[in-house]
């Protein structure tokens, strides 16, 4: 497992950037885990010699942190929020809905990698609560017809 | 206070001692006298009442046991039927007589457990009922409520229990005691019990 | 140098120390969980906080290096409020198995929490579950609810053996210490993660439900395991002695010596105990006749041992008795069997040498491939076949083969690791009179016409010298099992049988002679071995500080 | 002579009888009494058949008990005095009774028969040479059991013996100048008289003072509690220490014996031995007149009848006073014995010489 070439270039510009190699692990796991979809074991153990760590310190980090992942992903990534302000609007119900439409309950993905269902905690637009996050975009002001509508547009 | 004020001297009436002798023969004479009548007139059946001693006729009559007397140990269980026993040696450590031996067995099946005894004996010959071993218990699996006094037997093993007849032991019985709920006896009826029947 | 202030007591420290390291200096004891000498320093833990004065926020005194006029508080109010808390935090998820758990006696959070804690828990939530008793090694048990997170494993395995097996995982209460998937605590040093560790989360499977610790009683000795010479603890249960089925060493700790071992100890060595206790010691002195071992008192073994050396002297002269001493033996015992050997026998094929043929495991650390703990002594005090002008061991055998060896001393080796099998039992079959004395049976004793019983050593005072020429001195745990004496006090039974007393009453008087008579050990006195042993004659620390490179 | 030879043995065979099963009975009277005095009931298990006797079996269990028991002697023990250590302390407590008189003069068939064994001329005398061969047997035995306890309780045993001999003897002076006589059967008949016609002229009212001194120095000697400091089992167990069955049984035989002796010579010397107040060898004759004829072998009879009950009463005064009292200190026994009763009973003597001479 390597990086392609175009990958490996970007990953040397991010190494670079820090004194100390280890101290590009987060970026250069985000990348990775464009590159791979998520992180493997043998992803992990690439990483660790790109960075000349052992590969246990970059699974410390892996598991450290929600955003990366460790586990394939599909094609959709719903994370929707859970936070207070959601909450008081109703989210709960939101939640309920969507995890059913998918038919996945949380943190799983569907066999065909289409979908991924994660609830999350705040994503910082409690302005539009309820809301979530569809791969890199938000929708706010959710409803279950809206939710049909966003359903529709991604399939 | 000087401490010679303690002491008063003698008078010559007490210095003899014949005195002090004759009014304590005095005294167990009367008790003497007093008994041997009573004795006799019981036998006689010419009275019911008032007993020439205090002497209770054990075997025969039992005296009440308190719930809180310490008699033989038991082990509890669990729902399950396994010992309580998680085999941590506290009432073996805290043992001032020693007496308690125990080797600790491994239980990997249920990590909730972990750990139990493989053989919990006590030295009856040893034991000095003190009760530290129940005090120390962190789960409560050993009692001393079964109500067993007579403990004796011809040989030093036989007087070491093991944990399979520990935990086969119930706690007293209720035929033992009878109390109110602020301790008083309520009947006397077990001095008339006679077990030996 | 700064000069800084710590409960009032004024020191002069190094630049760099810290404070946690400056209080040890004057015998304040600041508790502490993550840090450890020998390791990195994390400061994750958060028990050792101190008020340092001008300082706004309490600091962790294992991190904070001193500064000039510093004045730091370890004890009062406020700090050991803030060790309440810190406690109260690590209890939160802990869950209360003190009763079933091995660490319970040894348990720094335990011991913390009596000194410092007593409070009532705040907490009624239920706490996380992890995982218990998870194999994670050969030898480690790992108990993840036990866990406070201090990391001293994580890092030994990052610094000292730098296998990097283990690592913390995942956030918040559910934070864990794993082995990274698919691998294992597997190291030739993974036992020291549970001598570091403050808790029970890592315990020992070897150990696990034996027996509690309070029972032990430790007793400091040298491992015999290899020439390294690691400075260990005996924990022997004198107590209840009926745990574990009567197995007396309950385990073997190391105990600090910086110019050795340091914290450290290898596996091998920790776990190489069992000989000390297994069914195959020699209990009492034993001969053989037509094939059967049959028992004798010490009387009787020595007065025919004696009678039989005496007339293959007599009949065949000197040179057809065969001596293989063993550098499993203390100096002591070596010494003793010289002067017993050579001066009062008057033979001259003395030899200790058995090269194994499978060459043992060694490493740049503390293992070395030379298994027996006083080679290095026993060829000092000259009892190679080269210092002797005798035979070596395999002339001898070879010898025997020829019939011109009528009797041979066999101490302690199994032939079978140097020689091939057949080879030593022609060999032995064809002499005379084969004595061998030993703690443990093996092919080579079932070989001869004697077993005399030799003390372990656990259960025997001694030095040993190690690699680099350290005499190291091991201590009497437990008696001798049945029968056995030290070696020394055999062959001194045995000379004194023959004809010539040697004035020995305990295993000081025979290192003081040792020490007048042999050159590398000249001014050497049993007094003044002291707990970290001393330097042989013409021998320097720095051979031995480059041994320990790895560890700085 | 063969007649004779025969009523000796009858009287011999009374007197044993009488004594063995006194010191038998003691054992149980020691318990019974002890539990009455205590508000206790006692030993009452033994039983034959169900019957229990109130406890009366119980001294025939011990009998049984101590001679079935093993007889253990320990390996450095003086063979030969081990064993027979208790055989001298029980023989001379035996022997002391050959002279005590237990009744007048019984004719049976025309023949007068002395209701005494040995009538000898010297009877108090040969009283206390018998007496004082007793602590043989006990500081015998105490030294021969090789063991320190036993020897520390023979030694109190005999300095306390020799102690309360001088004592013993000093005390009854006083009596034997009243009596004139040492013949214990003379002394009996001396004290059937009556004091100005009414008062019987017994011992204890010449001799009030060599009464209670005789009787302490008697307890003292017999080595019972509160005098017990050979024993004191409480601390050293005492000289039969190492004594195991028939061998211990002999010595605790030896103490009831022993107490009987005391009560018998007691009553012997100062309580009229077998007279009955009025009663003369032919019936009653009161002191207002009147008279009651009686046949020789009822005054017999009734002599010996009063002399057990005698004997009875001394010995549950001794079992109330054995079981009221608490030990003496050694020290204590030893200033009693030498700086009281001893000059007490010396002044005793003068006086009495003095008030006997004023009165010739």
């Amino acid at each position: 497992m390597e990086f392609c070439k175009a990958a490996k270039t970007e990953c040397d510009k991010i190494i670079a950037k820090y004194p100390e190699k280890r101290a590009a692990m987060l970026p250069v796991l985000y990348l990775a885990e464009k590159e791979f979809g998520h992180i493997s074991p043998e992803v992990e153990k690439y990483v660790g010699k790109l960075l000349d760590v052992p590969p246990v310190k970059v699974h410390e980090v892996m598991t450290f942190y929600t955003l990366i992942a460790a586990k394939p992903r599909g094609k959709y990534h719903f994370q929707i929020c859970r936070g207070l302000s959601c909450d008081l609007k109703g989210c709960v119900k939101i939640i309920d809905y969507l995890s059913e439409k998918l038919g996945l309950s949380s943190d799983e993905t569907s066999d065909d990698l289409m979908y991924t269902f994660t609830p999350v905690e705040c994503l910082a637009a409690c302005e539009t609560a309820p809301m979530m996050q569809l791969n890199e975009d938000y929708y706010g002001n959710l409803t279950k017809e809206k939710i049909d509508d966003i359903l529709k547009e991604n399939s | 206070m000087n401490i010679h004020d303690k002491y008063k001297p003698l008078t010559f009436w007490e210095k003899l001692y014949l005195p002090a002798i004759i009014s304590g023969l005095w005294l167990t004479s009367m008790h003497f006298f007093r008994n041997l009548t009573l004795h006799i007139l019981r036998a006689l059946r010419l009275r019911k009442t008032a007993d020439g001693a205090v002497t209770i006729q054990y075997p025969e009559f039992l005296r009440p046991l308190f719930p809180r007397l310490r008699t033989m140990h038991r082990l509890t269980k669990r729902d399950d039927g396994t010992p309580r026993c998680v085999a941590c040696m506290m009432c073996e450590t805290v043992c001032p007589a020693k007496c308690i031996y125990i080797i600790a067995d491994e239980k990997l099946e249920n990590p909730e457990i972990e750990k139990m005894p493989e053989s919990f004996d006590i030295d009856l010959g040893l034991c000095i009922f003190c009760g530290y071993c129940v005090e120390a218990c962190p789960v409560d699996a050993i009692r001393m409520d079964t109500g067993i006094l007579e403990i004796s037997n011809l040989t030093r093993k036989g007087m070491v229990l093991d944990m399979e007849t520990m935990l086969n032991l119930e706690p007293m019985q209720d035929r033992y005691v009878k109390y109110t709920k602020e301790g008083e006896i309520v009947s006397q009826e077990y001095l008339k019990q006679d077990l030996s029947k | 140098m700064p000069k800084i202030t710590i409960d009032s007591t004024e020191i002069e420290v190094e630049k760099g120390t810290t404070v946690i390291q400056a209080a040890e200096q004057i015998g304040i004891d600041i508790p502490r969980y993550c840090y450890h000498p020998g390791l990195s320093i994390v400061g994750v833990c958060r028990i050792c906080l101190v008020e340092i004065e001008r300082m706004p926020k309490l600091q962790v005194a294992c991190y904070t290096p001193v500064a000039d006029g510093m004045v730091v508080h370890t004890n009062n109010e406020k700090v050991q409020q803030a060790r309440r808390a810190v406690l109260e935090f690590l209890l939160i998820n802990h869950p209360l198995d003190c009763p079933v758990c091995d660490q319970a006696g040894e348990c720094w959070l335990q011991n913390f929490y009596m000194q410092h804690g007593l409070y009532d828990s705040k907490m009624v939530e239920d706490k996380v579950k992890k995982q218990k008793a998870l194999p994670i090694g050969p030898n480690v048990m790992l108990d993840s609810e036990r866990c406070i997170l201090c990391t001293r494993c994580v890092r030994f395995c990052d610094e000292i053996t730098e296998t990097h097996e283990l690592g913390i995982f995942n956030r918040g209460d559910h934070t864990e210490l794993l082995p990274y998937p698919g691998q294992e605590l597997d190291n030739k040093y993974s036992g020291n993660t549970i001598d570091i560790c403050p808790v029970g989360a890592l315990t020992d499977k070897d150990f696990r439900f034996r027996t509690r610790v309070w029972y032990l009683t430790e007793t400091p000795s040298v491992c015999p395991g290899c020439s390294t010479g690691c400075n260990i603890n005996v924990h022997h249960n004198d107590h209840r002695p009926y745990k574990a089925g009567g197995i007396r060493v309950s385990r073997l700790k190391p105990r600090y010596n910086p110019d050795v071992n340091q914290w450290w100890m290898c596996d091998e060595g920790r776990y190489g105990f069992t000989q000390v206790d297994a069914d195959s010691r020699i209990v009492a002195p034993q001969k053989k006749t037509r094939g059967d071992w049959q028992l004798l008192s010490w009387q009787d073994a020595i007065d025919e041992i004696a009678t039989k050396i005496k007339g293959i002297l007599k009949k065949h002269g000197a040179d057809a008795f065969g001596v293989i001493l063993s550098p499993q033996m203390t100096n002591e015992g070596l010494f003793a069997a010289k002067r017993f050997f050579q001066e009062t026998l008057e033979v001259e094929n003395i030899d200790f040498e058995v090269v194994a043929r499978e060459k043992g495991y060694a490493d740049d650390f503390l293992m070395k491939a030379d298994k027996n703990p006083n080679s290095e002594g026993a060829k000092k005090i000259g009892l190679s076949a080269v210092d002797n002008s005798g035979l070596e061991v395999a002339q001898m055998l070879a010898d025997a083969k020829d019939n011109r060896l009528k009797a041979l001393y066999i101490c302690h080796h199994n032939l079978e690791k140097g020689f091939k099998k057949e080879e030593v039992k022609e060999a032995l079959s064809k002499v005379d009179l084969v004595i061998f004395q030993g703690t443990n049976q093996n092919s080579t004793s079932n070989l001869a016409n004697y077993c005399l019983p030799s003390a372990s050593f656990v259960e025997k005072d001694g030095t040993f010298t190690n690699f680099a020429g350290r005499v190291q001195e091991i201590h009497k745990a437990v008696e001798p099992l049945g029968e056995s004496k030290p070696d020394w006090t055999i062959f001194r039974n045995l000379s004194k049988r023959l004809g010539k007393s040697m004035p020995y009453f305990e295993a000081g008087d025979v290192f003081n002679a040792l020490a007048e008579e042999v050159d590398a050990f000249k001014g050497l006195s049993y007094e003044k071995i002291g707990e970290h042993g001393v330097l042989l004659n013409g021998h320097r620390a720095s051979t031995e500080k480059e041994m320990g490179a790895l560890v700085a | 002579m063969v007649e004779g030879i025969g009523i000796v043995l009858l009287k011999l065979a009374f007197v044993l009888l009488f004594v063995l099963n006194f010191g038998g009975l003691l054992t149980w009277v020691e318990r019974k009494q002890s539990a009455l005095m205590q508000d206790r009931i006692g030993a009452n298990r033994a039983s034959i058949f169900g019957i229990r006797l109130i406890g009366l079996f119980h001294t025939i269990a011990d009998a049984v008990k101590m001679f079935t028991k093993e007889s253990f002697r320990p390996v450095a023990a003086e063979k030969f005095l081990f064993t027979i250590g208790p055989g001298i302390s029980v023989f001379f407590a035996l022997v002391g009774f050959a002279v005590i008189p237990f009744g007048d003069v019984l004719i049976i068939g025309g023949k007068e028969i002395n209701l005494q064994l040995a009538p000898l001329n010297i009877g108090v005398l040969y009283l206390f040479a018998v007496a004082g061969m007793a602590v043989y047997g006990v500081v015998l035995g105490a030294w021969a059991s090789k063991n320190n306890f036993a020897l520390l309780g023979g030694l109190r045993a005999s300095a306390q013996m020799i102690s309360y001999e001088v004592a013993l003897g000093v005390t009854i002076i006083g009596s034997l100048m009243i009596y004139q006589t040492v013949e214990l059967q003379e002394i009996v008949r001396w004290q059937g008289g009556t004091l100005w016609g009414w008062l019987p002229k017994w011992g204890v009212l010449m001799q009030p003072v060599g009464f209670i001194l005789f009787l302490t120095v008697g307890i003292a000697q017999s080595k019972r509690v509160p005098f017990d400091a050979p024993e004191g089992e409480s601390e050293i167990i005492g000289y039969f220490l190492e004594y195991s069955g028939m061998g211990f049984g002999m010595y605790m035989l030896t103490d009831f014996v022993e107490t009987v002796m005391i009560s018998a010579i007691t009553v012997t010397l100062f309580l009229g031995g077998w007279q009955v107040p009025y009663l003369m060898a032919d019936g009653f004759h009161f002191p207002w007149g009147a008279t009651w004829q009686l046949e020789n072998w009822a005054v017999a009879l009734l002599q010996v009848g009063s002399f057990t009950l005698k004997v009875m009463f001394f010995l549950w005064l001794q079992m109330t006073i054995r079981w009221t009292l608490p030990r003496f200190r050694y020290d204590q026994i030893m200033r009693l014995g030498w700086k009281y009763i001893l000059p007490i009973s010396l002044v005793n003597i003068l006086i009495t010489g003095l008030i006997i001479t004023l009165l010739k």
